[in-house]
């Protein structure tokens, strides 16, 4: 009786924590909130501050162009409700009359017109996104024309990048210019956003986190059940793939491919794989008269196609594909992904023959081979340096020594691109932004001129032939569809009879995705949160 | 003297090495009565300190007390278990050091150094052992005790704080103190100042004392019996009158050879030819006979026992032989 | 004295004139390594792990070094007992078909030329300051000291760091292998002079107010040259523990600066090299790609500090 | 005492003078500023324009001086990758590696000092011996590699701590913390621990030798010949010396904590400044290099005169030299 009664208090108390601890256990309606890591940072807000499919797709969710992309990378309408083309030169535009920008102010023409100007001052990235040659005029104050000197079919296919900002907005704080006006003064535009996307950036600390959250005043309907959204840093690979594992994180980008099958064993996640439009090949510099950093002195053996064919048949790229990429790359004959060309299956990729390789060194006066520097990035695509290091040993097998020369890619851009260029041999990768062979046959294979048009800008080896530059001219003003894919053909069968370049692959894209979230993978790699959904 | 305090019977002390054992004290007896003060003297390395750590228990590893006995007041303590020894360390023998510059902990204040030691073995509340720590610095003469006690080790200078160090032997009234070379590291002025302050204690308080020096001068002013170690044995023990003035022992008449008084600067002890052997090789028979003038056979392989000679003890085969000669 | 008698009276040295190697023998050096099973371990891993990096090449079945011995065929294997191990490569292959094994071997070589190379440059640095210091004195000693001290706050890594972001910064675009071996040799030997220019200087410190240095100068002789013949034996003792921990710091420095991006490439790896990109295998199930040469690190440094421990320990008189 | 504060003052002012050169230096002279600020296409009138507002014309002492000026009043610059104020980048990214960097210190002083001094005391059990083992290990595997294995153990294996991040943190004025949220805590645990092993192992050893200095000397003897009890003499006396030079080591250690965090950062992707260093040498941003090796040379100097003060309040003896490096 006597232990009964005070057994009674001790059960209580043991009770009432229960509840407590239950109740505290219960979150007061969390807010949904999706986490998601990437191996490197939104460096800026600014729309117009660089060219990276990962940043681009961010700025996505806050700002908004005229013409968008679909799912399915179809053309949609965004800002603009309709467009058409009263006459080639002509393109008319009218625009949603319901939209306002975050900070409260309507979304108009001037808008439109202001942001045309600043996307294509110095210091912005996206010059090309806007014809150069366009003059933009407002009609009234939802009609916008864009006047073009020459029929250009393919004008607004670098418009779903082409953010449109707040003229107002601008003005006001300081941002007219897409770099500051002084070069010590920061930019205000690269900290701050206003836009009239479905989501607001509430915190942005550069490299360290980014916090979305719903824009309660957006005007369209949203897909995405999110109420926040948390962006991360993570640079290490090791660490990404753990804090997904962890649940931490919904999304990171990207698996490492060694460990994409741990993740899809892992049950909490998967690997959202798929084609990714970004084309991954090697180039040559066919400009200088004498290689840079090589043993042979005062001649170029790039200039020799020999030379090039050799090293184009010395590289195994199916072993690559399947060692180095593990599977996860599609080898490519073409500097284009398959989707973005219809034609693309004509095209075959010579089979690697290290024995005719070393024949045609013999035959161009290089029977022991020679020695020259690669460029490389390493922390730039999908094992870029691995690759790298499987050329350079199959390149060893017919003589040829190379020296690699691998660093971060902000050290390996500033070193190969304009103005210097500084580079013999090298790898990169290219996502045409017009998602068009076009913009392959201008930027890569143009010949470089250094002129404003932008031709031959990643054309870093300077493989030049003039033919190319003709053929790109043509495919720019080529309206009928049939005729175009004719002409591009013709471009890329140079290229590959020049031995211009060496396409390796496409690489897969590899999404670590949480089973918890629903979402779409484009393969220009963007990630756009107005489709991410995530189970409660 | 009947009021024996300490008594050492035997006692040895061995050191193993990886070069085996050593023995540093072998074969050591004396007595210690009340209010006596007993000189220790012999060269560096002759075991005087060994002997001093023995009794107070604080031989370290690897050293360890490997025979013999060592009884204070008829109660045998080198065979007690270490936390009894340690309430007989400074409660009932205290020690003084050589150096009084590291012989105190510099972090703490003297003051707090004594009231530390005073209710370690007493009852006393902090308040009156603070009290008893200021009456102790007066007494050993250390000037503004009540402000002085609040000093830190370094603001003294070496004869205060070999004073302070006294007080600090004294503070729980100990019937035995061992001073192990208390005026070594002191100027010649104030060594004889140390002298005779603990003299006057050791009379007022009626503690015996073993005062461990090297330095005869000292043995001849303070000490009422002497003993002289070499390599670890007492070769002769007697009243300081005795000893000083009519050395039997050859070695002990070397050492005798030159006394500084305390007035004049220290010569150098020994005048023997050659030195005192290694613990490593000590050879058979008489310790010290490589270096005897009076050395003859039997003292190569017998050791000599110490024999009364007088009112002393002396281990010398000389005496035998002079007897047998007689 | 104190109760530690036994071990002060030791026997003084034998007059008789001896061999060297005999008067080693006997020396307590000597002795209490004997005693030590962990010093005698620490010596026999590191005596073989340096004669595997001198033996590297002969005894290496590929040589890592050579693209040209590099096939993609092999990548990825496991080692050899297990189900898909291949022959010749006992602890399987990497990405690039590298044979793990040779790959451990050279990249201890490289390991140990940069380390080694490090704390000889840090050595020289070091010891010639403290002389300078300790000998010259006044404004030149505070100096060097106040420098000495403001080092202390940057370890290796973050000199490193700058050093390359410098370098990089002011020559352009990548620096070759050997350029870069130079630029961490650099890096170490300037992060880690500290230590021996101040036990340098004390000892000279303490030399120059001795008799014969005094003495010296009355009679005229060039009082550095025998101050520099007394202090060196002095310091030997001190330089080399230090040299001896500072060689495995040094190693473990170059290692993190691979890590971090800033070390040796991958196409000549270094241990440290070898571990960053094994480390991308961690999760994966290719463990053995960090696995050994972590192990191989982690061994020398072990056994290199566990030496130099011993012999900090040997040398210091205060804890015999 | 107060003139050797202030003559610690001067030099640390002096030490931040030539540190402060060195980063002009590099802000200066590694490579063209103009180039990294400006993008490549930009005309040579545009170049000099920007040139002229850097005030990169004036001779190079007016630029030090200027660069000195900015610096005093807390302009660094703007970062050349994020186009923002240097000193808002790293203020923003500082409570991070502070708190990183104190809990890795708390870590390391707690757990360092308690091995040390159970390696001291109880020298021959297997515990000290197995501490003495791990010590070792811990200095002889690199930090990225222990830092991975913990994420691989704790966080992937077990799923117990996060493996990046601070996780949530709490902003007070323009502190963000993570001490008051969970997940902040939690997200503390690993990185703390992989920061603070390698000081941790070299806290323990340097307090173990220390502490068996401290055992042999005098004033530890004395303390034992006072009786005092083994706690008294080990806590008392031996640990309190024992501390005194360990604080130096363990204050300047915390200057290299705070650099060392760069590689813990970097795995543990802490956004300190640590990882904003990473990135700016892998983007040649010299800005904040510059900025990055200035405050780590202030904190650093701020550190030791805080030790220099504390070591005159701990040691009354106000030792002037800087103890025992080991």
């Amino acid at each position: 009786m006597e232990s009964r009664l005070s057994r009674r208090p001790l059960k209580a108390l043991a009770l009432g924590l229960l509840l407590g601890l239950s109740a505290a256990a219960v979150p007061v309606q969390a807010a949904n909130v999706f986490r998601f890591a990437f191996q490197g940072d939104i460096k800026s807000l600014d729309p117009y501050s660089l060219k990276e499919s990962f940043t681009i797709g961010m700025h996505g969710a806050v700002y908004e162009s005229l013409v968008t992309r679909d799912k399915n990378l179809k053309f949609a309408p965004q800002l603009a409700e309709s467009w058409e083309t009263p006459e080639p030169t002509r393109w008319r535009f009218h625009l949603r009359k319901d939209v306002t920008f975050h900070d409260g102010s309507p979304f108009t023409a001037d808008d439109v017109i202001f942001s045309a100007a600043r996307v294509r001052a110095p210091g912005s990235n996206f010059q090309t996104n806007v014809p150069g040659d366009a003059e933009f005029v407002k009609v009234d104050d939802h009609t916008v024309d864009m006047l073009l000197k020459k029929p250009n079919p393919i004008a607004i296919y670098q418009f779903s990048t082409w953010y449109i900002m707040s003229k107002a907005w601008a003005e006001k704080n300081g941002a007219v210019a897409p770099s500051p006006a002084s070069a010590t003064s920061p930019s205000y535009a690269a900290l701050h956003e206003n836009g009239t996307g479905p989501f607001v950036v509430t915190e942005h600390q550069p490299g360290v986190k980014t916090v979305f959250k719903k824009f309660s005043g957006y005007w369209g309907k949203v897909e995405s059940n999110l109420d926040e959204a948390v962006f991360t840093t993570i640079g290490n690979d090791a660490t990404r793939v753990a804090a997904l594992l962890s649940g931490e994180v919904d999304w990171v980008d990207p698996v490492p491919l060694q460990d994409q099958q741990r993740v899809n064993a892992s049950g909490t996640a998967t690997v959202m794989a798929g084609p990714e439009l970004r084309t991954i090949f090697l180039g040559m510099d066919q400009g200088r008269d004498e290689l840079k950093d090589s043993t042979v002195k005062g001649k170029n053996p790039f200039k020799d196609a020999r030379v090039r064919e050799a090293f184009y048949l010395a590289i195994d790229e199916d072993t690559i594909a399947k060692r180095v990429m593990r599977g996860q790359a599609t080898p490519s004959a073409l500097l284009i992904a398959p989707t973005l060309y219809d034609r693309s299956g004509e095209f075959k990729r010579p089979a690697s023959d290290a024995k005719r390789a070393k024949q045609l060194l013999t035959e161009a006066g290089y029977p022991d081979g020679f020695g020259l520097t690669m460029d490389c990035p390493n922390d730039r695509y999908v094992n870029d340096e691995p690759i790298c290091q499987a050329v350079v040993s199959m390149l060893a097998r017919i003589g040829v020594k190379v020296n690699l020369a691998a660093q971060p890619k902000a050290k390996y851009f500033a070193k190969v691109l304009a103005p210097s260029y500084d580079t013999s041999f090298y790898l990169v990768g290219w996502t045409p932004s017009s998602q068009d062979s076009h913009n392959i046959l201008f930027e890569i294979a143009g010949c470089r001129k250094g002129d404003k048009s932008g031709r031959g800008g990643w054309n870093l080896g300077n493989y030049c032939n003039p033919k190319i530059d003709e053929i790109a001219d043509r495919v720019e003003s080529e309206t009928d569809p049939k005729k175009r894919d004719a002409e591009i053909k013709e471009g890329f069968d140079t290229i590959q009879a020049d031995w211009g370049y060496i396409p390796l692959h496409q690489q897969a894209l590899a999404w670590g995705v949480s089973k918890k979230v629903t979402l779409v993978q484009r393969p220009d790699n963007m990630l756009m949160l107005y489709w991410v959904s995530k189970e409660p | 003297m009947s009021d024996t305090v300490l008594s050492v019977r035997d006692l040895s002390v061995a050191f193993e090495t990886r070069r085996g054992t050593l023995t540093a004290i072998d074969g050591v007896s004396f007595d210690i009565a009340k209010g006596e003060i007993l000189g220790v003297v012999g060269e560096s390395g002759a075991g005087k300190s060994v002997t001093g750590a023995a009794v107070i228990g604080l031989i370290d590893p690897p050293g360890r007390i490997a025979g013999g006995t060592i009884t204070l007041r008829g109660e045998r303590i080198d065979d007690l278990p270490p936390e009894r020894m340690r309430r007989v360390r400074g409660r009932r023998i205290g020690m003084i050091f050589q150096d009084p510059l590291t012989s105190l902990d510099p972090l703490y204040r003297v003051g707090d150094q004594i009231v530390e030691t005073i209710r370690t073995h007493t009852d006393l509340s902090q308040k009156a052992a603070r009290a008893r720590a200021i009456a102790l610095l007066a007494e050993v003469g250390i000037p503004a005790p009540e402000r002085r006690i609040d000093g830190y080790p370094h603001e003294f200078s070496g004869g205060m704080r070999q004073r302070v160090v006294i007080a600090l032997a004294l503070a729980a009234e100990p019937e035995l103190i061992i001073a192990d070379e208390p005026t070594t590291a002191l100027d010649v002025s104030v060594q004889a100042q140390i002298i005779t302050l603990l003299k006057r204690l050791c009379r007022d308080h009626g503690t015996a004392v073993m005062l461990v020096t090297h330095d005869m001068g000292v043995i001849a002013e303070a000490a009422d019996r002497v003993a002289v170690m070499y390599s670890g044995r007492i070769a002769e023990i007697g009243p300081v009158a005795d000893v000083v003035r009519e050395p039997r022992h050859p070695y002990a008449a070397g050492l005798m050879g030159a006394i500084p008084t305390l007035t004049q600067s220290p010569g150098r002890l020994a005048q023997i030819p050659g030195s005192m052997p290694r613990l490593t090789a000590i050879p058979a028979g008489c310790a010290f006979h490589p270096r005897c003038p009076k050395v003859f056979s039997r003292c190569r392989v017998e050791r000599p026992e110490p024999i009364p000679v007088g009112p002393s003890r002396v281990a010398c085969h000389l005496f035998d032989a002079q007897e047998n000669a007689a | 004295m104190s109760a530690s008698a036994g071990e002060a009276a030791l026997p003084p040295p034998a007059a008789a004139p001896r061999s060297r190697l005999a008067r080693f023998r006997d020396s307590d050096l000597w002795a209490s390594f004997k005693r030590s099973k962990l010093a005698i371990g620490a010596l026999a891993v590191t005596a073989l792990l340096f004669t595997l990096a001198i033996a590297a090449p002969l005894i290496s079945p590929q040589n890592p070094y050579d693209p040209a011995q590099l096939d993609l065929i092999n990548s990825n294997l496991p080692p050899l007992w297990q189900a898909e191990g291949q022959a010749p490569f006992l602890w399987g292959t990497d990405d690039q078909g590298r044979d793990v094994l040779s790959a451990v071997f050279y990249g201890l070589r490289l390991s140990l030329i940069v380390g080694i190379l490090g704390v000889l440059v840090s050595g020289a640095l070091g010891i010639a300051l403290g002389l300078v210091a300790g000998y010259v004195g006044g404004w030149l000693d505070t100096l060097i000291m106040r420098v000495a001290d403001v080092q202390l706050t940057f370890p290796a890594i973050l000199i490193a760091l700058i050093v390359d972001g410098v370098a990089k910064a002011a020559f352009g675009g990548a620096l070759d292998t050997n350029a870069t071996i130079g630029l961490i040799v650099v890096s170490i030997g300037l992060s880690f002079w500290v230590q021996y220019a101040r036990t340098v200087r004390s000892s000279v410190m303490v030399e120059k107010g001795k008799d014969y240095v005094q003495a010296a100068r009355l009679i005229g002789l060039s009082s550095p040259v025998i101050m520099l013949r007394h202090v060196l034996p002095n310091v030997t003792g001190p330089v080399f523990v230090i040299a001896t921990i500072n060689l495995a710091l040094a190693i473990i420095t170059e290692a993190t600066l691979s890590f971090l991006g800033t070390g040796l490439p991958e196409t000549m790896p270094s241990l440290g090299t070898l571990i960053r990109t094994g480390n991308r295998f961690l999760f994966s199930g290719e463990w053995w790609i960090v696995a050994f040469p972590g192990l191989a690190l982690a061994g020398l440094v072990l056994a290199i500090n566990l030496l130099g421990d011993w012999l900090r320990d040997a040398l210091n008189p205060k804890l015999q | 005492m107060l003139a050797f504060i202030l003559r610690r003052a001067l030099q640390s002012v002096a030490v931040l003078a030539v540190v402060g050169l060195i980063a002009f230096s590099m802000f200066r002279f590694a490579g063209d500023p103009v180039n990294q600020i400006v993008g490549a296409d930009t005309p040579v009138a545009e170049r000099a324009e920007v040139r002229r507002s850097l005030g990169l014309d004036d001779p190079t002492l007016v630029q030090f001086a200027r660069y000195a000026g900015n610096v005093l009043r807390g302009n660094f610059g703007i970062s050349y990758q994020f186009r923002q104020p240097v000193a808002s980048l790293l203020a923003e990214r500082m409570p991070a590696t502070l708190e990183l960097a104190f809990c890795a210190t708390v870590f390391a002083l707690s757990v360092g000092i308690l091995m040390g001094v159970y390696c001291a005391l109880r020298r021959e059990t297997w515990l000290a011996k197995l501490f003495q083992a791990v010590s070792l290990v811990g200095v002889s595997l690199p930090t990225f590699l222990i830092g991975i294995l913990l994420i691989f153990l704790f966080s992937v294996t077990l799923g117990w701590l996060p493996s990046y991040g601070r996780g949530d943190t709490v902003r007070l004025g323009w502190w963000t913390t993570g001490f008051l949220t969970g997940s902040g805590l939690k997200a503390l645990i690993l990185p703390a621990i992989t920061l603070g092993l390698f000081q941790m192992t070299l806290i323990m050893r340097l307090v173990r030798a220390e502490m068996l200095e401290v055992l042999r000397t005098d004033y530890i003897r004395f303390a034992r010949a006072r009786g005092l009890t083994t706690r008294a003499v080990h806590f008392g006396h031996a640990l309190k010396n024992t501390l005194v030079p360990v604080i130096t080591i363990a204050g300047l250690q915390l200057g290299s904590v705070i650099a060392f965090s760069i590689i813990t950062e970097t795995v543990f992707q802490w956004p300190g400044m640590g990882l904003l260093f990473v990135q700016a040498v892998q983007n040649v941003d010299i800005p904040i290099m510059a900025a990055y090796l200035l405050l780590v040379a202030a904190i650093f100097v701020t550190i030791n005169l805080v030790v220099d003060v504390l070591y005159t309040v701990v040691d009354p003896r106000l030792r002037l030299s800087v103890g025992k490096a080991a």
